[in-house]
């Protein structure tokens, strides 16, 4: 049996607008953390103070072997409860709190720590038969349907981050105040997306901000995907459960069950999000007609339809796309060995003087850019 | 003055003749087919026997001066809330005859039909409406069995698909001709339906009696259908059409069979079900080699081998209580089809007992089936159609939204070539030249206006339903199907709303 | 040419193309008053309901291109009209001999008692289309072309 | 012309690519067929049609022979359930018995089982025009026997069967039946006969149909005709062939 839920349907939906920016260098040279706050600081006015995040990669190399876990929390007693059982399913190798300026000008912060582990593999409490990844998976899942799914905010315990190599940081607050809040002028990563939030209702929670993370998938993402219910209860079936109220979420488990399940590369992730239209496949030769019509027909569910721009990154590149009519805008820059992704032209010109070229893809249509091996 | 039974007396309709404007020209008189327009030559004038009035509306639409008027019957019985009229009625009949009550067309009771208390979605700012006018807008629907997950490879022309998916039906619109057989209904209606499935991109199912062989040419856009009594099932036909369908049960009389009485067996019928003229046609309740599940998976691989896994097989069955187990049991069987036809379905005859007190509503059977094989992981292995009771492209709609990959439509598909719902397929008699074989009668459907109509209702509901997923921010049915957002009820109680899975509106 | 086609399979038998045809030929353009009022006084359709067993066909005149009837008429009355293809009737010719209406092999020519005269169907040319074809509630009748 | 032979030993072979291999080989002009080692492979000759011939040593599964047109199929053996399913002509015999559901409705061709058949044989079995199926049953039969009969005829010769006790036929035969005819040697015991149902002695055309295919039958099974025919037949057969009309009233 799988374990889609019978009354998730009640969930409530939270709805927003909102402005994205990514960079990534293809030479894995470190981008400061400055590039990616100024950036999202230009975009201030597509936010309204309720949510703003970051994720950013290659931050923690000399812990690059160990899943590093970022957890929220306002008890004690909740985050004890969340560290008690990471400490039952994996090796820790260290735990501290992740460094925060409270003077920040952000609301309600929660505490925020930080875990590096190394799943535990004879020695599991359950899930023993589950590959590594998704043993860490349904770990995360567990916590984040359990404690961070209590309704009073200040019970909540939540993981927000769970990559290699890479973190998530996000809250409450305008971008450049949450950058503020966890200090990543201190950071340096090559690759970066950045997240300003505009929610048409507010509930107050860090966890319901950007980037959504799992594994080291991170979204970052403006419009709506009106597609949500269907696509909701096609993950349910499959394992995933979505509980973070937000239609985002469900990009980046999408992304995990194409990509790291199916075995789709990017490329073939964003013909399931962004398919072509059928008048388009009745033009195409045999063996796109046959690709196209399958794609459809089996990932029907997994469409994301409605307005979006979305950033998508891993610990190997920075992947962008739109949706199959380009109800959202995204622009792409490059400079160098550098690649800019961004709701805005301006977010770039703000942190980049001298673009190689500028352009804005068309819809439906990814840009996906890896690293140099 | 002779007794007059109370069953005459007490008849449902009279016909109101505005005798200002009759002008004696007796087209009533050719058009009735149950003798309740007459030429009196005493009076030399056109005459009316109320009591034998089914209330068709025929004659009121062909009067050409309008004159009549077919009205309900005033004449009340004591109001009692238990002991409504009909109860009464049916009574006086069964005590006179020792007959089961016969009736047509679906479940007359006011049982809830959910479909009026679920809304729909709009779009507003936060996510943009679609124009479907301006932005393409997509129905395409393929029913039948898919993979859990693609395998593709890469090649020096592009990636190419290495899984083989299973056979399919591609429909241009979510939405098919339900079963109707020939025999209930007659050729012209087959010839209809035919046409207007060819000309929309959709199909029509054959029901239970067998393809004509001149309809063989439209094969590519035809479901035939296997049921008990095995009428006109032989390897031709099943290898004829686009795919198979195993009738277990019907909606409108869930648990018994059918029966097609000998008078609507004509030479047409009998070549088709290969029966010989003017003796009954019986489909028993089961299929007497299927008394278990295993044995239904064992009819299923029949149809597959006798049609070398060339088609998908649809099991279909009438919504009952256990729906979900059923159908979970089903799709295990190896169905890629499972068709669900809800208790508001019609028929051409049912004991109304079973058309009135037998089966759930679709809408409840819909949710809880689409719901169940979600919760078992195996949604992706057969399609759901569903049938019974869907009325206009918001229905669809809706149906869509809980979980259905497309719909039959069998009553509004013969209201649109002029079906009153007067209920009475049974007699042979139907004025409209449906659900009748009497070759008088039957011209009165024009194939070529048949096909029309039904091809222009799917049109409509088509732009209809364009309209309303544009209005919803989507732009491909496949983002609606079982998207359950976009519904909201108003008037349900909770366990109402958790058996649909939709949240009160307001919420 | 043009002419109302019967289309046999589809003819239901209802006879509202009798009472159309009657109409648009009368005098007060009234189905009531034209069937109570003028057909007891001689007004007839161009056109005949023919019922046998099952079937039943419209019959008016199919314009012919070879008009047996405009060979029989010995008065002039009836002619081919070889712009429209139409065979016209000038009742003001017609000496009512009746031969035409012994020619015609769809007995498609009526006779008027009252006028002594014939009548038959005219394609309704001043009335703009037919109104048998209108009327009918089951493409039975067509207007065809040939050309 | 005959065309060629194939010998196929089905030992461990799933039933979807033993019929995948016969499929194949029928296209390639193969026309007879012998196979060996079958035990429950399912649908053997199922949907095939034309001049085909198949010999099967072993125990074939379910559905044998289902919507076949044509081939002619002898088992040496045993059969199970489902045999000759909706089957439109051709000829199938088994050399044993055979299980339930036999000949469902079975619209042509010929079923000649040797010993005894299981429940539900020949139900809604029917006629048309130059189509008339046949069974011939050399055992006893179980309950239910051509049920919903619509045409065409059952032999029982009540013969070869182990099943020395029991009666003839099961319960309630023919119940439903509304077209055909039952043919059984000797009497049939009155409480086995379903209702609305007349037993006669056969008439000398009786006899014709009846005594042409005890012929064919004995010649399968090696058994003389003569001694089959040494019995006296009854005829069942509906006294309407609408025995539901009268049932329903209009609401």
């Amino acid at each position: 049996m799988s374990t889609a839920p019978r009354h998730s349907f009640d969930y409530v939906k939270d709805i927003s607008g909102c402005g994205v920016f990514g960079v990534i260098d293809k030479k894995r040279t470190p981008i400061s953390g400055t590039v990616a706050i100024d950036a999202m600081a230009s975009m201030h006015d597509r936010g309204n103070g309720l949510g703003g995040g970051f994720a950013a990669y290659g931050i923690y190399p000399e812990m690059a072997d160990f899943y590093c876990f970022h957890v929220m929390g306002y008890r004690d007693e909740k985050l004890e409860e969340v560290e008690a059982l990471l400490k039952s399913h994996f090796h820790v190798k260290a735990a501290e709190p992740i460094p925060t300026n409270i003077k920040a000008k952000v609301s309600m912060p929660p505490k925020v720590w930080r875990y590096f582990l190394q799943p535990r593999d004879e020695d599991r409490p359950q899930w023993r038969e589950l590959e590594e990844e998704d043993y860490v998976v349904r770990v995360v899942m567990h916590v984040n349907t359990t404690l961070g799914a209590v309704s009073n905010v200040e019970d909540k315990a939540f993981i927000f981050s769970s990559g290699k190599n890479m973190g998530a940081f996000k809250g409450v607050g305008f971008p450049e105040d949450i950058a503020e809040f966890y200090r990543l002028h201190e950071y340096k990563g090559h690759v970066w997306t950045g997240h300003n939030r505009f929610p048409t209702n507010t509930p107050g929670w860090w966890g319901g901000a950007h980037p959504f993370t799992l594994l080291d998938w991170s979204i970052v993402h403006n419009g709506e995907i009106s597609s949500y219910g269907i696509n909701k209860r096609y993950l349910e079936e499959r394992g995933y459960v979505c509980t973070l109220m937000t239609d985002t979420e469900v990009v980046a488990y999408l992304i995990d069950l194409l990509i790291r399940k199916h075995g789709l590369d990017k490329r073939m992730a964003s013909w399931v999000f962004a398919p072509p239209f059928w008048d388009e496949i009745a033009r195409m030769d045999e063996r796109e007609k046959k690709l196209f019509s399958a794609m459809r027909m089996i990932y029907g569910s997994a469409c994301l339809n409605g307005p979006f721009a979305i950033l998508v990154g891993n610990s190997t590149g920075l992947f962008g796309l739109n949706d199959r009519v380009k109800l959202r805008p995204l622009v792409v820059a490059e400079e160098g060995s550098r690649v800019y992704m961004s709701s805005e032209e301006s977010a770039i010109r703000e942190v980049c003087g001298t673009l190689d070229n500028i352009w804005a893809p068309k819809a439906g249509e990814p840009i996906i850019v890896e690293v140099e091996a | 003055m002779a007794f007059t039974p109370i069953t005459k007396t007490y008849h449902d309709f009279f016909v109101d003749r505005d005798r200002e404007n009759c002008i004696d020209c007796q087209v009533c008189v050719r058009q009735c087919s149950y003798g309740v327009h007459y030429w009196d030559e005493n009076r030399q004038q056109v005459r009316h026997d109320s009591s034998k009035c089914i209330g068709c509306q025929r004659c009121a639409a062909l009067c050409p001066t309008q004159c009549l008027t077919i009205r309900r019957k005033p004449s009340e019985f004591r109001e009692h809330n238990v002991w409504k009229p009909h109860f009464l009625k049916y009574i006086y009949r069964q005590a006179e005859t020792g007959g089961v009550l016969l009736g047509g067309m679906g479940c007359v009771t006011d049982i809830p039909i959910y479909f009026d208390n679920m809304l729909l979605d709009a779009s507003q700012v936060t996510n943009p409406s679609i124009d479907p006018l301006r932005e393409p807008m997509e129905l395409k629907t393929f029913l039948g069995a898919k993979p859990e997950k693609l395998e593709i490879e890469p090649s020096a022309s592009g990636p190419v698909l290495k899984t083989r998916i299973a056979p399919q039906i591609e429909l241009n619109y979510p939405i098919m001709f339900a079963a109707m057989s020939l025999g209930a209904i007659n050729f012209n209606l087959h010839v209809g339906m035919a046409r207007a499935a060819e000309e929309l991109g959709i199909a029509w199912n054959t029901g239970e009696g067998g393809l004509h062989k001149d309809l063989y040419k439209y094969g590519k856009n035809t479901i035939v259908q296997v049921a008990s009594g095995r009428f006109g099932v032989h390897r031709d036909y099943l290898n004829a059409g686009c795919g198979v369908e195993i009738k277990i049960g019907q909606g409108a009389k869930p648990g018994i069979g059918g029966h097609l009485p000998g008078e609507k067996i004509d030479e047409r019928v009998s070549q088709t079900r290969m029966v010989p003229l003017g003796s009954d046609a019986i489909s028993p309740a089961p299929h007497h080699d299927i008394y278990s599940i295993e044995d239904l998976l064992q009819l299923i691989y029949a149809l597959k081998e006798a049609t070398s896994y060339t088609k998908p097989v649809a099991v279909k069955i009438a919504a009952v209580h256990h729906a979900p187990a059923i159908a979970s049991g089903i799709v295990r069987a190896g169905a890629d089809i499972v068709c669900i036809d809800g208790m508001r379905g019609g028929t051409g005859a049912a004991p109304i007992m079973f058309r009135d007190y037998v089966g759930i509503p679709i809408e409840l059977a819909l949710a809880s089936v689409d719901q169940r094989l979600r919760e078992e992981g195996i949604r992706n292995r057969a399609s759901i159609v569903v049938s019974g009771g869907i009325r206009c492209s918001a229905d669809v709609v809706k149906a869509i939204a809980l979980g259905a990959d497309a719909v039959y439509i069998g009553s509004a598909a013969l209201i649109a070539t002029g079906c009153t719902m007067c209920g009475r397929c049974y007699t042979g008699k139907c004025p409209w030249g449906i659900a009748t074989n009497n070759p008088e009668l039957a011209k009165r459907q024009n194939p070529d206006m048949a096909a029309r109509k039904l091809a222009n209702l799917v049109k409509a509901w088509g732009h209809e339903i364009q309209e309303m997923l544009g209005a919803m921010g989507l732009n491909s049915i496949e983002s609606l199907r079982g998207n359950r957002d976009k519904l909201r009820a108003v008037g349900l109680n909770q366990v109402e709303l958790d058996i649909l899975g939709i949240k009160h509106a307001g919420r | 040419m043009k002419r109302v086609k019967p289309v046999k399979e589809n003819c239901i038998g209802c006879h509202l193309c009798e009472l159309a045809c009657l109409t648009a030929h009368s005098a007060s353009g009234d189905l009531i008053i034209a069937y109570t009022k003028e057909r007891p006084a001689g007004l007839s359709p161009c056109k005949t309901v023919i019922h046998r067993g099952d079937s039943a066909v419209a019959l008016s005149c199919q314009h012919c291109a070879d008009p047996k009837c405009v060979h029989a008429c010995i008065a002039g009355a009836l002619f081919r009209d070889p712009a429209s293809g139409r065979i016209e009737y000038d009742e003001a010719r017609c000496v009512g001999c009746w031969s035409c209406i012994m020619a015609c092999p769809f007995g498609s020519i009526g006779r008027d008692p009252a006028k002594g005269k014939i009548f038959k169907c005219d394609l309704c040319k001043d009335r703009g289309s037919p109104a048998c074809v209108e009327v009918c509630p089951n493409a039975a009748l067509v207007l065809e072309n040939d050309e | 012309m005959s065309g060629t032979s194939l010998t196929i030993d089905s030992s461990g072979i799933y039933y979807r690519e033993l019929n995948e291999q016969i499929r194949a080989a029928v296209a390639d002009g193969v026309t007879d067929f012998v196979l060996t080692g079958v035990k429950g492979q399912r649908y053997i000759a199922t949907g095939l049609a034309g001049n085909l011939t198949f010999t099967v040593h072993g125990t074939p599964g379910q559905d044998m022979g289902a919507f076949m047109r044509g081939p002619h199929i002898r088992v040496e053996g045993n059969a199970q359930d489902g045999v000759g399913n909706t089957m439109d002509e051709g000829r199938i015999v088994i050399n044993g018995l055979a299980g339930d559901v036999i000949g469902y409705g079975m619209r042509g061709g010929h079923i000649f089982v040797r010993t005894d058949v299981g429940y539900r044989v020949g139900i809604h079995m029917k006629a048309y025009m130059d189509k008339r199926p046949v069974i011939v049953i050399g055992g006893k039969a179980g309950d239910f026997l051509g049920e919903y009969m619509a045409g065409g005829a059952i032999i029982l010769l009540g013969m070869f069967s182990d099943k020395t006790y029991a009666p003839i036929c099961g319960r309630s035969l023919g119940t439903g039946m509304h077209g055909g005819v039952i043919y059984v040697r000797g009497e049939v015991p009155p409480e086995q006969l379903g209702p609305k149902l007349k037993c006669v002695p056969c008439e000398s055309e009786d006899m014709e149909i009846i005594s042409c295919n005890v012929a064919a039958f004995a010649r399968e099974f090696d058994e003389s005709p003569d001694l089959i025919l040494s019995e006296r037949f009854h005829k069942v057969s509906p006294f309407s062939h609408r025995p539901y009309g009268n049932m329903y009233c209009p609401s």
